[in-house]
């Protein structure tokens, strides 16, 4: 459940989902967060042979809040995140095939394969990236809260964010304009514990990350369990009609887990945190324990998980297949995409 | 035609492009109620309305960055720096997200965004506010930066500058905003990337651009009268620089001095002269030297101020010296 | 009084003191504040005649907050500031002589003439500057409580900076480590309502700027009355206190406002801010309603006052002749400073 | 002698100097707990302890402006940004108060300070993280900036960074920490501003620094085997630069590329080009040809960054090109 900063409590920490919703939603939700895992499953193999270079960060444990937070927006609306965006540009629509093949560099690639693990954006689904400098796509966010808020719009961008950027400048000069100004944005902070190394209580001098919204007054300062999908929908509904229907901005601190190192470099436990921990915390997999609540309330039958495996493997096989098969960029690309020789 | 100041006709240019064009807006520290710290914007927020003339808290590393995502968005925002020296705050912006969205989304996200303010240094505004910053500007891809030193320039960039679809830089000068200049009544557009002979000479060239147009104008006024004749280049915009226009000048007048306003070290003059070496190096007939600030942050005081910045006498004295005449 | 963020009101807002203090103190205090504004006023006749060049901001109508709070630190203590530093440099102890032969671009000026009205700065006293880009000192001054703290002293550092400053990332930031490492700063806004010509309540997002505190567990914030020289002394001593024993950070909004334009360049009121608006505040002078109040408690005759005028006068008027006379640097002073060329 | 990693050397130099000096801290984000986000701080926070290496928030401006903050007070920081291109959020604090302090304060406050970590490209980590700042560093003064490119210049010149009382940038390269190189077993210090000729030869130049050197030497190897011999001159600082060391090798082969792994315009061989033409210019027999980055944001795809990147085949070209060897 969604509690308002007030009421902060271990409510709040990630635990097992146990309550079903709607059948056919949970279903979607389920379908939803099983591509994003089973999807980077695939990348981490992918990376291992070589196939995927550079930095590559796996979203696997946090699933349940690009899909709890993206579900709730429509077509026209704005999606902006991190370098860590794998999951939500497939949450929002962008292809499988596409996302793969960006990671793969090859001119299929959602961005030509000039961007890379970091650097996913689609024209299409207003998926506006993949941002590689920690804190600097806040302000982006906000400058497009501004535009739709010139034209009269009355969409809505989110902003996915990592724990550790409440603690750099551009997050607060965004969040102190998007107040003042009445921006249409929210704000997901990823509590994920960890930035790289670092735990967030050793990086943030605050218990509660959403507080950081208290100094901006009509800022909404929202804490919520990331491992429980119908606690991120329901608190994301929320947040997003206040921006839709006031031109409000909130601050929502979603607590989570990542499941595998920072990067493909950084061990999965046993330097800055234990292998207790990540046990604990994976018993908690959003995934996981939606399945079996489901099953457990019948909502769901093993026969038709064991089908949605299935359709979520093929989809990801189907992606790896395209990408595998989709050319390099070009020589000539590298001159392509500097400037554009239009005016208007 | 009438003569107006640098200050008007940019002002001229904004009020224009904002009439013709809903989507461009203004954004900035005291650009609305103001009028612009050096007065640029005067009027404009109560032709256009505050939707459109935004001041903005002190925060440039969040404004630049609220103006790209903008962009990305679809508005042409125009971002006011006070002076380009607080624009280090936001240089991440710059550099990391209008130079390179368009490039690193595969060609999806051209970002058409305006950064304008004074750069260089005015009076006695001491180390942290007279700093030049054109050769960092001119080492990025994904941009384009200008350099207007007269009234007509300024108009017909800025103009050029909003309608562009690519991050634009444009360099003004603060001792420039009062400067006079003719300026058309009618509308007129100057293209990117383009330089300008301001002053024809077979002598020597002087490749300029920015304030230091000005000064190159004196040095080729006060050498004509020596029967020395420069053959003045204003390059007007810094990146992509018209390297044609040098190659022509140099390949007529076999020496040439390069006039900037900032520090020497990797300055937009070592780039010149590289250019030049690399195409003219037949032609040349002595070594092609630069004039430029003192290697030191600005001092305060005024005499030491004077001497550290570049200026006729030091063209003069290049000038001379590339024609062997010291 | 000192109030704390919990009970702003009315109060904190500048009104005239109308109590006295300890006969001594108030004296020091007076004159103390005294000689700031007969100082520039000086310096507004030295610009007017050429004498003094470039961005020269004065400091008049605010006294009361350099006055207040530098008095509460030891020699050892260190003190950092804004552009609107001369006040601070004279209430610390820089001589007057040095300051005014800085903003004559002298080679006796305290930055031997190449730092200027904006950039102050002297050894011996401690003051570290005068800095000139906006919100730029204040990690500055968290580093100097971080080599306090290193070396285990007990020294504090006082760092000015004004209102508009809350709203820039380099304050966050700053203010999120000097509270993580539990560094011995105090922060003060000096709100006197106006970052040039913007009203604060257009710049910030939020009422009471010492409620920028809130994000950062561990800083206090605290508003006081910046025309009440007394209440700015005891806010300022418990701070500083808290600083030096507990080693603990505050956040001290002080509220006043500038009697001045922004600058030698500003318009007095008419554009931003009413003649009225300004009459009204200054009918709260820091300085003539302590003198006021002295005299009817008959702490001071007004025989004293006139001495003090004179004193105070005499001071300036040294300075001025001083710098007058100092010679310009010489033209080999260019290229000295940039380095030093010693290895330790 | 021993031969040990880049990584290694420098953290040797940390371990030395803060051994030797308690007042040198390092300051950066996961140089503690983590060992540095390339290890180059490892064991540090075991040897020396929570106060002396100290695990910092993501707040780049905030924390360089702390360790200025803590040498005007008398400390000597040693900053870590984890690579460079986060370091443009800092630049405020590195160009406006560690480079201007001393001068701005007459002299009265020297900064102490080291900036380091790793710049220029790794591989494939696409635009944002990819980019060589050495010229916009260079172009500051107030500042030196060092770049060294194999594991006895990096221990040797971190530590005289580190003992040098002006602030010190160094420019280490991600792709360089597990390269291996000879490193003494006595103390040593490479002084600041002093160029090393790498390899002697007589018919080109290649000016060069940083992980460049390691191309530059490549190149020499396979150009021997032609009989073409190179001098390499491997500036190892980059500000201020040797010039003497380039005259007189220029001088002598009357023939040189500079090798840089940034951009071009405005390039630090922009700035050698602009040394040599000036002082050389009657002994040169060709244009000085210059290898660099393409001038593009860097792309993700591993065939266009390889072709975007400076490498051996183009320098091989342009010394060829040089020698009229085409
Ligand atoms: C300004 C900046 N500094 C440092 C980095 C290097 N870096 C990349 S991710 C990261 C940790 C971010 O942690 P967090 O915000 O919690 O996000 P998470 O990785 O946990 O999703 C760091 C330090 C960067 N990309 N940008
Ligand atoms: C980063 C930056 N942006 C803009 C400026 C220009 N500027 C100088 S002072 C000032 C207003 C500051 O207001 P405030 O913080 O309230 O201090 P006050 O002048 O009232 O003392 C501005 C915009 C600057 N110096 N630095
Ligand atoms: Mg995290
Ligand atoms: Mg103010």
């Amino acid at each position: 459940m969604a509690t308002t900063k007030k009421k902060t409590s271990i409510k709040c920490e990630p635990v097992a989902v146990r309550t079903v919703g709607d059948p056919a939603l949970d279903r979607e939700l389920l379908q939803s967060m099983l591509l994003q895992r089973r999807f980077e499953e695939k990348v981490g193999e992918a990376y291992a042979l070589g196939k995927i270079g550079g930095f590559c960060h796996l979203y696997i444990g946090q699933e349940a809040v690009s899909t709890g937070i993206i579900a709730q927006l429509r077509p026209d609306d704005y999606v902006i995140g991190t370098y860590r965006d794998h999951g939500q540009a497939l949450v929002r629509g962008v292809a499988p095939r596409a996302v793969m093949a960006e990671l793969f560099g090859r001119i299929d690639g959602c961005s030509r394969g000039k961007g890379g693990s970091m650097h996913m954006f689609d024209r299409h689904t207003n998926f506006l990236g993949g941002h590689g400098i920690v804190g600097s796509h806040v302000p982006l966010a906000a400058g497009v809260g501004f535009a739709i808020k010139y034209r009269g719009g009355d969409q809505v961008i989110v902003c996915f964010m990592g724990d550790s950027v409440v603690n750099i400048g551009a997050f607060h000069e965004a969040l102190n304009m998007a107040a003042l100004w009445k921006l249409p944005v929210l704000f997901v902070i990823e509590n994920n514990r960890y930035g790289m190394g670092t735990p967030v209580e050793k990086a943030a001098a605050v218990d509660d990350l959403s507080r950081r919204a208290d100094g901006y007054t009509g800022m909404d300062g929202i804490v919520v369990d990331g491992m429980d999908v119908h606690a991120v929908c329901e608190a994301a509904a929320r947040a997003i009609a206040r921006a839709r229907t006031e031109s409000r901005p909130s601050l929502l601190e979603v607590r989570t887990y990542r499941f595998r190192g920072h990067s493909m470099s950084d061990a999965v436990s046993g330097t800055y945190r234990s292998k207790d921990e990540l046990d604990e915390y994976q018993s908690y997999d959003p995934i996981f324990s939606l399945r079996d609540a489901m099953v457990l309330a019948s909502t769901m039958t093993v026969a038709e998980w064991e089908a949605l495996e299935a359709e979520v493997a093929a989809t990801v096989q189907d992606a790896w297949d395209f990408a595998d098969a989709s050319p390099e960029p070009p020589p000539a690309a590298l001159y392509e995409d500097v400037l554009v020789d239009t005016t208007s | 035609m009438p003569i107006i100041t640098y200050r008007e006709a940019l002002n001229q240019a904004l009020r224009e492009e904002m009439a013709r064009d809903d989507r461009v807006y203004i954004m900035g520290e005291e650009v609305g109620v103001y009028n612009g710290a050096y007065k640029v914007t005067k009027g404009l927020l109560e032709e256009f309305g505050e939707n459109r003339v935004v001041d903005s808290p002190i925060a440039e590393l969040g404004f630049a960055g609220i103006g790209v995502g903008s962009a990305m968005a679809g508005l042409r925002p125009v971002i006011e720096f006070m002076t380009w020296n607080f624009a280090l705050l936001a240089i991440d912006q710059v550099v990391n997200s209008a130079a390179k969205m368009l490039y690193m989304s595969g060609g999806q996200f051209n970002v058409p965004i305006v950064f304008r303010g004074p750069n260089g240094a005015a009076l006695q505004l001491g180390a942290q506010h007279s700093q030049a910053f054109e050769s960092w500007l001119a080492h990025i891809p994904g941009i384009k930066v200008v350099s207007p030193g007269t009234p007509y320039d300024a108009k017909g960039l800025l103009k050029s500058a909003i309608r562009d679809d690519n991050p634009v830089v444009v360099l003004e000068g603060e001792m420039l905003y009062n400067t006079k200049g003719e300026v058309p009544d009618h509308e007129y557009l100057i293209p990117l990337g383009k330089a300008d002979r301001k002053r024809t000479g077979t002598d020597c060239s002087i490749i300029t651009s920015g304030k230091m147009a000005l000064v190159a104008m004196q040095v080729a006024d006060l050498l004509a009268k020596e029967d020395i004749h420069i053959d003045v280049i204003d390059l007007l915009t810094i990146r992509p620089m018209d390297v044609e226009a040098i190659y022509e000048s140099v390949r007529k007048t076999q020496r040439a001095v390069v006039l900037e306003e900032g520090w020497e070290v990797c300055g937009i003059g070592a780039q010149v002269v590289d250019y030049i070496q690399r195409e003219c190096f037949d032609h040349l007939d002595a070594p092609v030297l630069r004039v430029h600030q003192a290697d030191v942050p600005m001092p305060y005081a005024k005499g030491l101020e004077k001497i550290a910045k570049p200026d006729v006498a030091k063209t003069i004295a290049a000038v001379k010296q590339v024609m062997y005449r010291t």
